[in-house]
């Protein structure tokens, strides 16, 4: 049984070297598009499973992601824009001079833009994680909206509707896939553990939960902050992938797309999320084609939705009405998965 | 008029009956007596389609209604009033009586019947603009058996009517029962009031944990000490 | 010397009067019935003892602390677990899992700890599994640990609420309708359960039932509900012979 | 600010507050029977704008029967869209429905891009609307003053509807109890699309009236408005007409008069509304007319 684990260890990380392998090669060989693509990919996962964290683990239906990624994505741009470059960009109204002169590196940038947005999070579920359901996704929507809001009028902290433009690109592969790898063992960790455990019990019944014991408003909020915390650190590696942020980039629309990659994988499974975090970010370049007539009748913008988008609601609603628990249900790829369960006595983690 | 053949039903696991056998004849009051949670509701709601059935038959005047839909069941004549009395209480009197009359579509008959029901239930005429939510519950009840008449029912079915009210409310409810079926609805009456219930039954059943353990006239059940068996558990 | 006390616990909702003036006293390691009609206010009791509800007027003692206002989840933790009366298992969980969230609560280590797998937090788990382990085999769940709880046949299923309820260390356990839907063989069944249980854990049982055979043969003393009023109380025999009990049940004419 | 402008922003809070009043019925309709936030209710009101529009400029309708077959057609489709995307999920959770809901709006928003265009249309404003009547010195559009009567007469018809026909009477036992209301013989599917198609009438009368104030259309019209009229639902009390009505106008009135009386809190329009629904779901989350929804344990 002992042994048994260890396969499984020692598989894993052979799986996680592979994925740097073939990460690597990728840098190596391909084109600049490609890499935005995979980058992309690991961005998603992250934020993709931030939300399933919320929803699918915890049950709770938040709708505010793209407000969460927007503190994000402005936090870590505030921060490691130089001096210049913030003065360049702020040619309407000058930038608050706290802020002019900050600059931080990449890092300890998204570390800060995950917490201030974990502590947004925070302030923000201790009135409306009392609400349900319905009512919390309009809540968690409004706030939202209020964030997107407040960024567009900001002018001399974000410098409203222009945006931010020439961040650098600091988002590598390295960067997406790695911060990606953290939020994948994290969740994997957590959830084999008696929080994460907790959190589903949550999800599965509420009132049950609570009869057990468990403090449902602090796990709640507990879930929700790390949530947030992740979804300000993939706005952050957004920012720096896409050089150029703007309030109009965190519509509604956006919590949208993550909500479909939570919904297609799988509420409540980590590998659900990573496989359809990069189906859903390759199929949607892919799809790209279908937007092309659509193109020259509008600006020349890659973000508006035509025919792309039809297919992506049409795939949401065609996974909520005839595959309720979406590609992989509650279940993982594990490796007991693959190589079939262990025996069904009881196995007991190790001692070290 | 309605037959039960070996009607079981499962839910999530539990087996709430197991395969119970009834018959309902014309005209009288049938009544089917047991504990809490002895399957009784769970017969009834089954007769009108609320439930799903896992095995077994139900006919109504000879034909299989098994499976069907309610509001098809509703309009054949089967009317439920079912526990608790459900009657709609952010409607008026007046309001839940056209409800219930529900698939009358001539007026003049509708007319007729609600003067009926009036008749019968001199108190709900008294306050037919009253909304049914501001209702004690023994004239809940009776809006509820009003509600139930508009329909004209054939067979009338009544799920624990004594709940939760006051004994002489209830005697007066069981004489009501009794009126409506001299005027020629057959009842099949459910009630963990065991006494009242055999008293005017033409015959009874008794139901323990999804089985009909008993069987025989209201008389003979009254008198009969496995009655009081099933319900105190006295050895 | 009472576990478990009410003081003149009233419930109110809206003109409905669900209980009213319950007296309730239990001894340390009793196992009390509490049964009535439909409708006689036993849930909204027991959700007053458990917190669900805050009562309209009147006291819950435990351990003559005042736990009138305490949230449900400080109350388990003080030692009173409870089982619902229409099964509330985690359904999409393994056996397993639906114990150890019932250990949940004396988890010492913080998440992050959890989550890095920390020595101190290893040792909890270790001690957790271990614990529901032995508590799943004393209770004859230990063949279907890692079957997901809506699998188990309803028997088992009530047994796995018992279990999960008895993970949170109590002192006291509120059962709600155990024998629920179950044939007069598993009743049998239960009552030796119950009993076993009590010796086992040094408990003291609170039950709601239906099935007047369970309540009869388990039950040391048994409170009378009908419309929220206490209208008995004694031992089986008594009750039995109540004519209170018997109008209450069979009705008058 | 003098009386001129100031007569010149309340009416046009009152033809705003008008207009949100009428979308919001239909949330709150919706909700009141089937506990479900018809997030595509916003994109029924797109709808009924844009067949307005087809009707009046590429079928050459009069306007009075263009109008009248866009809110014939919106009411099918709203109809539709409660069969195809909501009924087939009635005993599934309600988070479920929400994102078929969800769904379905953003599938309305890029159907109309791809169908519509992207770009904005100019409304078609018939003449009788397009006036300006000069009161007392004050110029105001006639639209403005249409709007207001037509949601007062939408509002009776709709009352009556409602309190005085048999199927009103379901709908509201329905919001109370579906399954009593099956036993007394209520076709509740039929009952649900009635609804459906009475909210997406007035949604459509709601979009068209739009179109004439505003009259710039576009794939997106429906979103914000959508939002806002549920939120003026929810500020009114979910599951109340009247609150619903109440609600349209508060949220109308704070955000024309915020703005006008504080200029400079004009770009944070669109978000008094989320601010509000905030509030209220604190401090009075059942509304200012609605009744508690109790849970049971």
């Amino acid at each position: 049984m002992k042994n048994d684990q260890k396969t499984r260890r020692i598989l894993s990380i052979a799986l996680i070297a592979l994925v740097g392998i073939v990460l690597f090669l990728c840098n190596q060989y391909l084109d600049s598009y490609q890499l935005r693509i995979i980058n992309l990919c690991g961005i998603y996962i992250t934020l993709g499973l931030s939300l399933n964290l919320i929803y699918g683990f915890t049950g709770l239906f938040s709708l505010g992601h793209a407000g969460f990624m927007a503190v994000g994505a402005y936090t870590t741009a505030l921060l490691t824009m130089p001096p210049q470059l913030k003065q360049m960009n702020f040619f309407l109204e000058p930038i608050v001079p706290w802020l002019a002169n900050v600059e931080v590196g990449f890092f300890w940038a998204l570390i800060i833009a995950g917490s201030i947005t974990g502590l947004i999070g925070f302030l923000i579920g201790a009135p409306v994680l009392k609400l349900r359901d319905d009512y919390l996704a309009i809540a968690t929507l409004g706030f939202s909206e209020i964030i997107r809001i407040v960024f567009t009028n900001l002018q001399n902290v974000t410098n409203g509707p222009l945006g931010l433009k020439g961040l650098p690109p600091y988002t590598t592969i390295w960067w997406s896939w790695g911060f990606a790898l953290v939020s994948i063992l994290f969740m994997a960790y957590l959830f084999k553990g008696s929080y994460g455990r907790a959190f589903i019990a949550i999800r599965e019944d509420e009132i049950a939960a609570e009869a057990m014991g468990i403090n449902i408003f602090r796990h709640k909020i507990l879930s929700f902050t790390i949530g947030s915390f992740m979804a300000g650190i993939g706005g952050g590696l957004l920012a720096h992938l896409m050089g150029t942020i703007d309030p109009l980039m965190f519509r509604f629309l956006l919590t949208f797309n993550i909500l479909l990659i939570v919904v297609l994988g799988g509420m409540g499974s980590i590998s659900g999320t990573v496989i359809s975090a990069i189906v859903v970010t390759v199929s949607m370049e892919y799809l790209r084609f279908l937007d092309g007539p659509m193109n020259f009748l509008i600006f020349k913008t890659d973000g508006i939705p035509g025919m792309r988008m039809v297919i992506f609601s049409l795939l949401l609603m065609i996974v909520i009405l005839f595959f309720q628990r979406g590609l992989m249900g509650s279940k993982e790829l594990s490796w007991d998965f693959i190589l079939g369960p262990k025996d069904k006595t009881l196995n007991l983690p190790e001692e070290e | 008029m309605l037959k039960i053949e070996g009607l079981t039903v499962n839910y999530g696991g539990i087996k709430a009956l197991k395969g119970i056998d009834m018959d309902v004849p014309e005209g009288k009051i049938i009544t089917l007596v047991g504990a809490n949670g002895a399957g009784k509701s769970t017969t009834l709601r089954s007769v009108v389609g609320l439930t799903k059935i896992t095995s077994g038959k139900i006919y109504y005047q000879g034909q299989n209604i098994t499976g069907k839909n309610t509001v098809d069941i509703v309009r054949s004549g089967i009317v439920l009033v079912p526990e608790g009395r459900r009657i709609f209480p952010n409607l008026t009197v007046y309001e839940n009586l056209v409800l219930g009359g529900y698939c009358e579509k001539n007026k003049k008959i509708f007319d007729e019947r609600l003067e009926h029901v009036c008749t019968v239930f001199p108190r709900l005429k008294e306050r037919l603009k009253q909304k049914a939510g501001t209702f004690s519950g023994g004239e809940q009840q009776m809006l509820a058996l009003g509600r139930a008449l508009m329909a004209n029912p054939k067979l009338l079915m009544l799920d624990e009517p004594s709940l939760g009210l006051a004994p002489l409310i209830v005697k007066n409810i069981f004489e009501i029962i009794q009126t409506i079926n001299k005027s020629g609805v057959t009842v099949l009456l459910i009630e963990q009031n065991a006494k009242a219930a055999l008293e005017i039954a033409d015959y009874g059943y008794v139901l323990e944990t999804g089985n009909i353990v008993l069987k025989g006239s209201g008389v003979e059940l009254l008198s009969n000490e496995n009655v009081r068996k099933a319900y105190l558990g006295i050895a | 010397m009472y576990i478990l006390r009410t003081e003149n616990v009233t419930m109110k909702f809206g003109g409905l009067v669900a209980v009213s003036d319950f007296n309730l006293e239990i001894k340390h390691n009793e196992i009390v019935g509490l049964i009535g009609p439909n409708g006689a206010g036993k849930t909204t009791a027991f959700n007053i003892i458990t917190g669900q509800y805050t009562p309209t007027e009147g006291f819950v003692f435990f351990n003559n602390e005042d736990i009138t206002t305490c949230s449900p989840y400080e109350i388990t933790r003080l030692g009173i677990a409870r089982t619902f009366q229409n099964i509330r298992l985690f359904k999409d969980m393994t056996v397993l899992d639906n114990v150890l969230v019932g250990n949940h609560l004396r988890l010492r280590s913080p998440l992050l700890s959890s989550v890095l797998r920390s020595p101190r937090y290893r040792k909890e788990e270790r001690h957790m599994i271990q614990k529901s382990f032995n508590l799943l085999r004393d209770l004859g769940l230990d063949d279907v640990l890692y079957e997901k709880a809506y699998s188990l046949p309803y028997g088992k299923q009530r047994r796995l609420e018992i279990a999960r309820a008895l993970a949170t260390d109590p002192k006291v356990i509120l059962l709600d309708e155990p024998a629920a839907g179950m044939n007069p063989q598993e009743s049998i069944e239960l009552m030796n359960f119950i009993h076993e249980i009590r010796e086992k854990f040094d408990l003291t049982i609170l039950l709601i039932e239906h099935t007047m055979q369970v309540v009869m043969g388990v039950c040391e003393r048994i409170y009378v509900l009908d419309h929220g009023v206490t209208i008995a109380q004694g031992t089986p025999e008594e009750i039995q012979n109540n004519p209170k009990v018997i109008e209450a049940y069979l009705g008058v004419n | 600010m003098n009386i001129e402008s100031f007569f010149q922003h309340f009416s046009n809070a009152v033809s705003l507050g008008s207009l949100y009043a009428l979308i919001a019925i239909g949330y709150t309709m919706v909700y009141g029977i089937l506990r479900l936030i018809n997030f595509a209710h916003g994109d029924i009101f797109m709808l009924g704008a844009y067949f307005a529009f087809y009707c009046l400029t590429l079928f050459m309708m009069p306007w009075w029967v263009g109008f009248i077959v866009a809110i014939g057609l919106t009411a099918c489709f709203g109809i539709l869209i409660e069969r195809v995307a909501y009924k087939p999920l009635r005993n599934s959770p309600k988070v479920s429905v929400l994102i078929s809901a969800i769904g379905v709006s953003f599938l309305l928003e890029s159907l109309g891009v791809v169908i519509f265009g992207g770009i904005q249309k100019a409304f078609p404003i018939p003449d009788i609307f397009g006036k300006v009547v000069v009161i007392a010195g004050i110029s105001i559009v006639s639209v403005n003053f249409f709007i207001p009567i037509i949601a007062i007469i939408c509002l009776i018809a709709l009352m009556y509807l409602v309190n005085y026909t048999k199927t009103g009477m379901a709908m509201r036992a329905l919001s109370k109890d579906h399954e009593a209301a099956r036993l007394m013989g209520i076709d509740v599917d039929r009952v649900i699309s009635y609804t459906f198609g009475l909210g997406s009438i007035l949604a459509a009368v709601g979009g068209i009236m739009w179109g004439m104030k505003y009259p710039q259309l576009y794939p997106l019209m429906g979103l914000m408005p959508g939002l806002k009229c549920f939120i003026a639902a929810v500020v009114g009390g979910i599951g109340n007409i009247a609150g619903a009505v109440v609600g349209g106008f508060v949220i109308g009135f704070i955000e024309i008069m915020t703005v006008a009386f504080v200029p400079e809190l004009s770009g944070y329009r669109d978000a008094f509304a989320f601010i509000l629904l905030i509030i209220i779901l604190l401090v009075k989350p059942n509304g200012i007319m609605g009744e508690k929804l109790a849970e049971k344990v």
